[in-house]
């Protein structure tokens, strides 16, 4: 049974490959099982091969399919391997990933290319099983490259319009940024360790390195680098708004339940190399305390429910950062999992309410659509209540598990705590905002409800998961990280407890009083002259774009606009100007006049004379 | 001396003047073209096939008098300028019956011109070096001004003459002063009486005027300005003879005179031609660069072809057998390349009242005629020194020949002229490849001996190109056998 | 070499070629009319043969006189093909000013 | 194998495609297109039949030039007889590539092309310094030929242009080459121009840093490699699509070939002492090729550039001087043989279709021809190294070896990978995506013809991509023979 591992990420590439060979001639329909049920399949195969695997006392199994490279001692094998965290993901890949898919094949059905946005999502959900299931980093650097590539295709899916082709690009080149960091890491990995296998390289990493080394700090940087691009970190996180210009299903899957938390899989992935190293282990969790930090400011002014889900992404993935940081690593999956629940649902739902507005984006001109949009709504309303980390949702099992051990870590674990803490109070602040002004007030644009059961019953399972997912916590994750990372019972220090519970409530409870009464009238604060500056900062994302346009983006724009005709080629061009003119200069001599060729002969015997004399 | 050997080995000369005498007559009794012409051709093959009777009796070679010394490589020489009289002859015979009203006469010039050159390679005294050079050039003279009614020929001809008469007295001045510092006249005996300030000065002095006036006849920088003139007003066929015989004459007297006496043992001589020979290979192919007429480009290219052989002159002094080697090889490519080219601008002229020897006459030739233009292409990819054509191989030997006696400014300057030469060669090709307005349909007119003539000289330069070795072999051995 | 042949010292009759030798180049130089270019020519060519006489006599040899011959014959055809030249050129150019052929240029 | 064999039935095929123009127009391009696949099937032969004990899969020689101690010697190693099977390949897809471009005089055209590969498969298998020269050249003068005549609007120049480039470069190269001979002449009295035996020569350092200069010079010009780029870029774009195919195939190629066969084993301290120039060159290329690159507004002229930076992997592959390196190296010229000649031929089919190559002109083209939009962004993937496709393995091999060898460059080339992404994607928005130009006539999309040509590419980079090990496997026995492994 376990060796039906292959079949996993094979299903996915079938369908892939069938809907490319077929070029869009099937019927929508065709396309729609092809697409959905390919995923579908390897959800099965996941279930089977997981039950097996969980039945089975062993803690790993990996299966080399074939040798893929072998220069000197240089070797790699295409293999795949399996433990808990790989089930993990795989589990929340294909499930979620078969959700969304079944959910697209009712949000997409009026869009253009329906069959290529089935064959990307395939590619997609291929890709990234063959990342997290990589036994080899090199494999998982191909999956790590592939989820890129069909980020980039699907959110530039409607590429008819240059903005989208933009924000497109720009995801794939700052991740690339981050891959370049990345592959770094794994050049100095093998100088180091000899070796690209996971296993093997944390082996010798261990030997090596029994108590940490600069070098084993570098490569553990270097693959943090390769992560904050990928899960859209600070200072890579800019390209993660721009890309919900792709559609609502892709950010979804892509930026919200999986691809983006790649990074958050190879820092665990990679456990030993951090547990090695104090510095690097500080570096990840201020990395994501800075970035939920940022977002969830950010996110509380946005007017665009995508982008204030995006910022909200932002700020999840950095509560995993943080955990990770702080070796809550357990937590940290366990909050990546819920995550994808809620997030994938808010996403769902929220793109339900946008195909009945017909693309319309704008918060402000939404409003009252809670009697009119039932189930969006109270998927919504389930899934904000796990972000915001309400009791008895998945949301805040995870995420009180991640404040609590910073809580307990010895360094600094105080001083984070509250930063986090402060964020979490934020997080529900925006939630309560986005909920406020997208279905209460007065209605400002009339819906057309259209979702069919494809699409209502995603979110129907996704808003149990966000309540229930919890509680798997406890019986799958406790024994993902066996000994290693913290044990997971938490023994509370009662006030730091109770804090952690209350905070997010203290946050709906403002935000209501804010938003939904006129207890203190907000337009005031906004209004005043430091509230729109602070306004308009947080708006653009605290202004990371402008830098990096004035830095690097438009200073190369204007190298390429000024060297257009490749400037060493004046060099040829004037040597042979110069020939033409000694050319130019020599052709007067033939002046066809008889004396004065008799005159340069004579003048030649001359200078044969002197030369002559002069030696 | 062994009077019967003596006899055959200067057999070709005595063939050589009785076909002359011949055909003489042959035009005091009736004047008809084509006599003229086959007796000419019978007298060149006759004095070619003459070569290989002599040949057994020569032996290590043979001293006639003290003027004349006969070996391998002078008949090597020999055969060379034969062949080149035969293609011209051949090449001519369409261009005169159209062009020239006394047609007959040519000929005669042409043998005499002929046998000229061909007393140059045995020449080992001053005297067969000026009779040989002077019956050569008094012979050119006439041929270059030979057509009437068009005023080019007669201006080539008359600078041509008083220039080239002006280098020869400064020849003859020079001689003089050597003769006078040594008392000889043999190259083998110019050393300078011992002991004596003056006799050195002379000697010096008089190889300033000679090599001034040898330079002249090679057309070496300085003394190369009359050259582009005199190509372009010539008739091209006299053109290809004065490119290919005249100046290989000159060069392999100089190659002989050289090795006998060794002039370049005293460094300033030595010196100047060094520095004519550098100046040579960049002016000529400066001056060429941007000239759109075909004939005053090949005499622009002519003149750095020149310099490029005084690499193999330097060696001669050393290394007889590799200078003479080299300078055999590279000449026998230059003849057929050269004599290839204006055979090429001769055949496609026909027909038309002026010479089509602009670059815009060859425009799109290639898709015209083909067969010249083929050969066109072949020759200047030759003169440029690409593989596949026995320009290369001729410039691999100065290459070899270069780095053997380790000159090496004169190989990076060869590098660069060769460079230089590559530019403008590939416009005559492009210039025919390109597309002629309107599609012309690839039809041969003319005279079917000049094509084939022409079409010849072209296979020619490929055969040796990609198949040198027996060219090579058969050098190597005559210039072994005559004992350098 | 101050052994006189007939009294006059070699480099005296060498100085006196060159300076005939050079006499020649001038007349070329400065001459337009044809035929006056054909005589210095001469003039250099005998300057030539002046050494080559007096040499002959330094080294008490005839080769310099045979020498001398040949010159002679040398000028003699030159000149007739000269002659012939500068006949057409008056037909053509109706003219004896060599300036006027010079259409060949660049 | 009889390499003469091929490389004469490439010639007599170019003389027969040629005269067959007189019977029907297209039967050129069919005696073409056969005698290439005959070839390459061939090759596949030989290469399923395996090497002989000596590890090489063709030995010939035969005498040339005896006076010189030149011979026709011809062998086939691992090395070798891939580039071979390449160019082969290659062949097939230029002439299929320009079935319909080339209205007139298909004869000569085709006779060209065939004349060009017989000189690059001479290039190939030469083992005599001559003949490696004389084949070096020859390829030349019918790729000019090709450039010259049915090139685009400023042929003049650019033909003009890539011969004085390859030319002057190549008389270099010769005079290294005889002084070499020489060398070898003075020291052991036999003059000979066979690779075997000069690689015994014992050069002293000073001569032998000149030589290798000589040679270096020659084919980093071919690669090519900043400074001596520019011939390149308007070559190509100048080019007929089957000549940028070429080209970009197999031409380049030829130059990386050089390095490895003659210049790291025939000098092999000053190489190794070399290195930081010629891994420094290659950088420079990788950053300056992508950022002029991105610069361009012309579809090919991009492309051009875009293979400046590949090359320059490849010349920091080869200073690497390690295994991995030098294996990435070829890796990386077959892969870009692939990828780049796709992307040749999909700018020529734009050209055919829409009279320009200028982008500016294009966009939104996804629309009207979605199969060439899916094709080219397949192959701008690939060609930014997109992983699980041949140029990745290449690239990544290559900055695995550099990376043992110096990290700095080494990170200053993977920076190269950024800016690769940013040129292929911004060449994939400006044509292909993007609102649709309403001046574009309506174009058809590609047929079954371009499209087999094109999935026989994409196989190969999927190939090469997820099973290296057949091109791996190839040279792998011969990197003992180049010294690099110790």
């Amino acid at each position: 049974m376990m060796n039906l591992l292959w079949l996993i990420p094979t299903f996915p590439l079938a369908g892939f490959l069938i809907l490319c060979a077929t070029e869009g001639k099937l019927p929508k329909v065709v396309t729609a099982c092809i697409g959905a049920g390919s995923v579908g399949l390897s959800a099965i195969a996941a279930t089977l091969v997981g039950w097996e695997f969980v039945t089975s006392d062993s803690t790993s199994y990996s299966q080399v399919l074939w040798t893929w490279m072998v220069v000197g001692d240089f070797n790699v094998s295409i293999s795949l391997y399996l433990d808990y965290l790989a089930l993990v993901m795989v589990g929340v890949i294909t499930g979620v990933g078969f959700l969304i898919h079944l959910y697209a094949t009712g949000y997409m059905w009026d869009e253009e290319g329906y069959s290529r946005f089935f064959a990307y999502m395939n590619l997609f959900v291929f890709a990234m099983l063959l990342l997290v299931l990589g036994d080899s980093l090199l494999l998982l650097f191909l999956g790590w490259e592939g989820v890129g590539l069909c980020s980039y295709l699907l959110i530039g899916f409607f590429h008819t319009d240059p903005a989208n082709g933009y924000a497109a690009r720009k995801a794939f080149v700052v991740t690339r940024v981050g891959d370049t960091a990345l592959i770094l890491g794994l050049f100095l990995l093998f100088r180091e360790v000899g070796t690209l296998d996971i296993q093997q390289s944390l082996d010798g990493a261990r030997d090596i390195w029994p108590d940490g080394s600069v070098m084993n700090t570098a490569i553990a940087l270097l693959l943090l680098g390769g992560a904050i691009g990928k899960s859209a970190q600070v200072p890579l996180q800019t390209w993660l708004p721009d890309a919900m210009a792709g559609p609502t299903p892709v950010s979804a899957l892509i930026h919200a339940a999986t691809m983006v938390t790649a990074g958050v899989y190879l820092i665990a992935r990679m456990q030993d190399l951090y547990l090695l190293s104090e510095t690097a282990t500080l570096c990840v969790a201020v990395v994501g305390l800075v970035t939920l930090f940022i977002a969830s400011f950010t996110a509380l002014v946005q007017s665009d429910i995508k982008r204030v889900l995006a910022f909200s992404t932002m700020s999840q993935i950095g509560y995993m950062f943080f955990a990770l940081g702080v070796g809550a690593w357990s937590a940290a999956i366990f909050h990546l999992m819920t995550h994808a629940f809620f997030k994938a649902l808010l996403f769902l739902a929220s793109g339900s309410v946008i195909l009945a507005l017909h693309h319309e984006q704008d918060m402000h001109k939404m409003g009252g659509l809670w009697r009119k949009l039932p189930i969006p709504f109270w998927s919504m309303l389930i899934g904000s209540a796990a972000l915001a980390a309400l009791p008895f949702t998945s949301g805040f099992v995870s995420k009180d598990a991640i404040l609590l051990t910073a809580a307990h870590s010895e360094t600094l674990g105080m001083t984070f705590w509250s930063i986090a803490v402060a964020a979490a109070f934020m997080t529900s602040l925006y939630t309560v905002r986005m909920m406020y002004l997208t279905f209460f007030g007065e209605t400002k644009t009339e819906p057309h409800d259209k979702s069919k059961a494809n699409m209502w019953l995603p979110l129907l399972v996704l808003s149990v998961l966000s309540i229930g997912g919890g509680w798997l916590g406890f019986t799958v994750l406790g024994t993902l990280f066996g000994d290693k990372g913290v044990p997971f019972e938490l023994h509370l220090k009662e006030l730091v407890a109770i804090a952690t519970m209350c905070v997010p409530l203290l946050g709906v409870l403002v935000g209501y009083l804010l938003f939904a009464t006129n207890v203190f009238d907000r337009r005031k604060i906004s209004d005043s002259a430091p509230g729109k500056a602070v306004g308009r900062f947080w708006f653009v994302g605290w202004g990371f774009d402008k830098i990096y346009d004035s830095l690097i983006v438009n200073p190369f724009r204007w190298l390429a606009r000024v060297n257009k005709s490749d400037a060493v080629d004046y060099l040829y061009r004037f040597t042979t100007l110069v020939a033409r003119i000694f050319h130019n200069l020599l052709t007067v001599s033939q002046n066809g006049r008889l004396r004065w060729y008799a005159l340069t002969m004579f003048s030649g015997l001359l200078f044969v004379l002197i030369v002559v004399a002069l030696i | 001396m062994n009077t019967q050997a003596t006899l055959m080995a200067s057999l070709p000369y005595i063939v050589l003047a009785g076909g002359l005498l011949v055909v003489m007559l042959g035009i005091c009794i009736r004047r008809t073209h084509f006599v003229a012409w086959s007796l000419t051709m019978v007298t060149l093959i006759a004095t070619l096939a003459s070569h290989l009777l002599g040949y057994e009796a020569l032996g290590e070679g043979i001293t006639v008098t003290m003027l004349i010394h006969i070996d391998g490589v002078s008949y090597l020489f020999n055969a060379l300028f034969v062949l080149a009289a035969i293609c011209t002859a051949v090449i001519a015979y369409q261009y005169v019956d159209e062009k020239l009203r006394f047609r007959e006469e040519f000929y005669l010039l042409l043998l005499a011109a002929t046998f000229g050159s061909l007393t140059l390679p045995a020449a080992t005294h001053f005297v067969s070096l000026l009779l040989g050079l002077e019956i050569v050039s008094i012979s050119l003279y006439a041929m270059v001004a030979y057509p009437e009614k068009v005023r080019g020929p007669l201006e080539a001809g008359l600078k041509y003459m008083i220039l080239s008469v002006a280098s020869t007295s400064s020849i003859l001045f020079g001689m003089a002063l050597i003769y006078a510092a040594s008392g000889s006249m043999e190259f083998a005996q110019l050393t300078p009486v011992s002991g004596s300030a003056e006799g050195d000065v002379f000697y010096l002095l008089g190889h300033v005027f000679f090599w001034s006036g040898i330079a002249f006849k090679l057309s070496l920088v300085p003394f190369h300005i009359w050259t582009p003139d005199v190509y372009q007003g010539a008739p091209s066929i006299v053109t290809g003879f004065i490119a290919t015989v005249s100046k290989g004459g000159v060069f392999v007297v100089v190659m002989r005179y050289v090795m006998e006496s060794d002039v370049f043992s005293s460094e300033a001589i030595a010196q100047a031609i060094f520095l004519i020979a550098a100046i040579s290979m960049i002016v000529g192919n400066l001056l060429a660069l941007q000239q759109r007429n075909l004939k005053r480009l090949l005499a622009y290219s002519s003149i750095a072809h020149m310099g490029y052989l005084i690499i193999a002159l330097f060696l001669v002094a050393t290394q007889p057998s590799i200078g003479f080697e080299t300078a055999i090889v590279y000449l026998a490519g230059y003849f057929v390349m050269t004599l290839a080219a204006f055979g090429v601008i001769t055949v496609i002229s026909q027909g038309s009242d002026s010479e089509l020897a602009s670059i815009d006459d060859i425009q799109g030739l290639l898709w015209r005629r083909p067969i010249p233009a083929a050969t066109l292409v072949v020759s200047a990819l030759s003169l440029a020194g690409i593989p596949l054509t026995m320009g290369f191989i001729a410039k691999f030997y100065l290459f070899a020949a270069g780095i053997e006696g380790e000159m090496w400014t004169l190989v990076g300057l060869l590098v660069l002229g060769s460079a230089i030469g590559i530019f403008y060669y590939l416009r005559i090709i492009f210039a025919m490849t390109a597309k002629p307005e309107g599609e012309l349909d690839s039809v041969e007119r003319g005279s079917w001996t000049g094509i084939s003539a022409v079409a010849v000289l072209g296979v020619a330069t490929l055969a040796l190109g990609i198949y040198p070795t027996p060219l090579v072999d058969f050098v190597q051995t005559l210039v072994r056998v005559s004992g350098f | 070499m101050m052994d006189a042949t007939g009294g006059i010292p070699l480099e005296h009759v060498i100085w006196f070629a060159i300076t005939l030798f050079l006499i020649g180049v001038v007349g070329i130089l400065i001459r337009r009319n044809v035929i006056f270019i054909l005589l210095s020519l001469e003039l250099m060519m005998n300057a030539a043969a002046v050494v080559f006489i007096a040499a002959g006599a330094f080294h008490d040899q005839a080769d310099g006189q045979v020498m001398f011959m040949f010159i002679l014959a040398l000028a003699a055809a030159e000149v007739a093909v000269a002659l012939g030249l500068v006949v057409q050129l008056s037909r053509r150019f109706k003219t004896l000013d060599i300036d006027a052929a010079s259409e060949m240029t660049g | 194998m009889n390499v003469a064999l091929l490389i004469g039935l490439l010639l007599t095929a170019g003389l027969v495609a040629w005269s067959s123009e007189r019977f029907h127009k297209s039967l050129p391009n069919w005696v073409a297109l056969v005698s290439f696949l005959i070839a390459t099937i061939w090759i596949v032969f030989v290469w399923l039949n395996g090497p002989s004990e000596g590890g090489t899969y063709a030995d010939q020689s035969y005498e040339w030039i005896p006076r010189f101690g030149i011979s026709l010697t011809l062998r086939v190693d691992g090395l070798s007889l891939m580039l071979i099977g390449l160019t082969t390949l290659l062949g097939a897809v230029a002439v299929v590539s320009s079935w319909t471009e080339t209205q007139t005089r298909q004869g000569f055209f085709q006779f060209n092309i065939l004349w060009v590969m017989a000189g690059v498969v001479g290039v190939f298998s030469a083992f005599d310094l001559f003949l490696f020269f004389f084949f070096w050249e020859v390829m030349l003068i019918p790729m000019y030929f090709l450039i010259a005549i049915w090139g685009h609007e400023d042929k003049a120049y650019a033909s003009m242009k890539f011969f004085l480039f390859t030319q002057i470069s190549g008389l270099l190269m010769l005079v290294a080459i005889v002084a070499l001979v020489w060398v070898h002449y003075d020291i052991h009295g036999i003059i000979t121009f066979d690779y075997d035996t000069l690689l015994e020569t014992e050069l002293d350092s000073s001569v032998a840093r000149l030589l290798m200069l000589g040679f270096f010079i020659a084919f980093i010009t071919k690669l090519p490699s900043v400074p001596v780029h520019t011939w390149l870029p308007d070559a190509h774009t100048q080019a007929p699509t089957a000549g940028s195919v070429i080209l970009a195939g197999i031409l380049l190629k030829t130059g990386a070939y050089g390095l490895i066969r003659f210049v790291i084993t025939l000098f092999p301290e000053a190489s190794q002492e070399f290195w930081v120039y010629g891994m420094g060159l290659g950088v420079i290329s990788i950053l300056y090729g992508g950022y002029m690159a991105y610069s361009q507004s012309d579809f090919k002229r991009l492309v051009a550039y875009s293979s400046i930076a590949h090359m320059g992997f490849v010349l920091v592959g080869v200073y690497s001087f390690n295994e991995l390196g030098i294996q990435g190296a070829i890796v990386t010229m077959i892969a870009h043989g692939f990828s780049t000649a796709a992307l040749f031929m999909m700018a020529g089919a734009l050209q055919e279709r829409l009279h320009t190559r200028e982008m500016s002109k294009m966009g939104g083209l996804w629309v009207r021809a979605p199969r060439m939009g899916a094709v080219t962004m397949f192959f701008v993937i690939a060609s930014v190294g997109m992983p699980g496709l041949g140029n990745f393995i290449g690239e990544f091999l290559v900055l695995l070896g550099a990376f043992q060898k110096n990290v700095l460059l080494t990170v200053l080339a993977a920076l190269g990978i950024v800016v690769a992404a940013v040129y292929g994607l911004s060449l994939m928005q400006r044509s292909f995506q993007g609102t649709p130009n309403p001046d574009v006539p309506e174009m058809k999309d590609f047929a079954f013809r371009e499209m087999s040509v094109m999935v026989v590419l994409m196989v190969g980079l999927v190939w090469v991509g997820i099973y290296p090990q057949h091109v791996l496997g190839m040279t792998d026995a011969i990197l003992p023979l180049l010294g690099v492994v110790p």
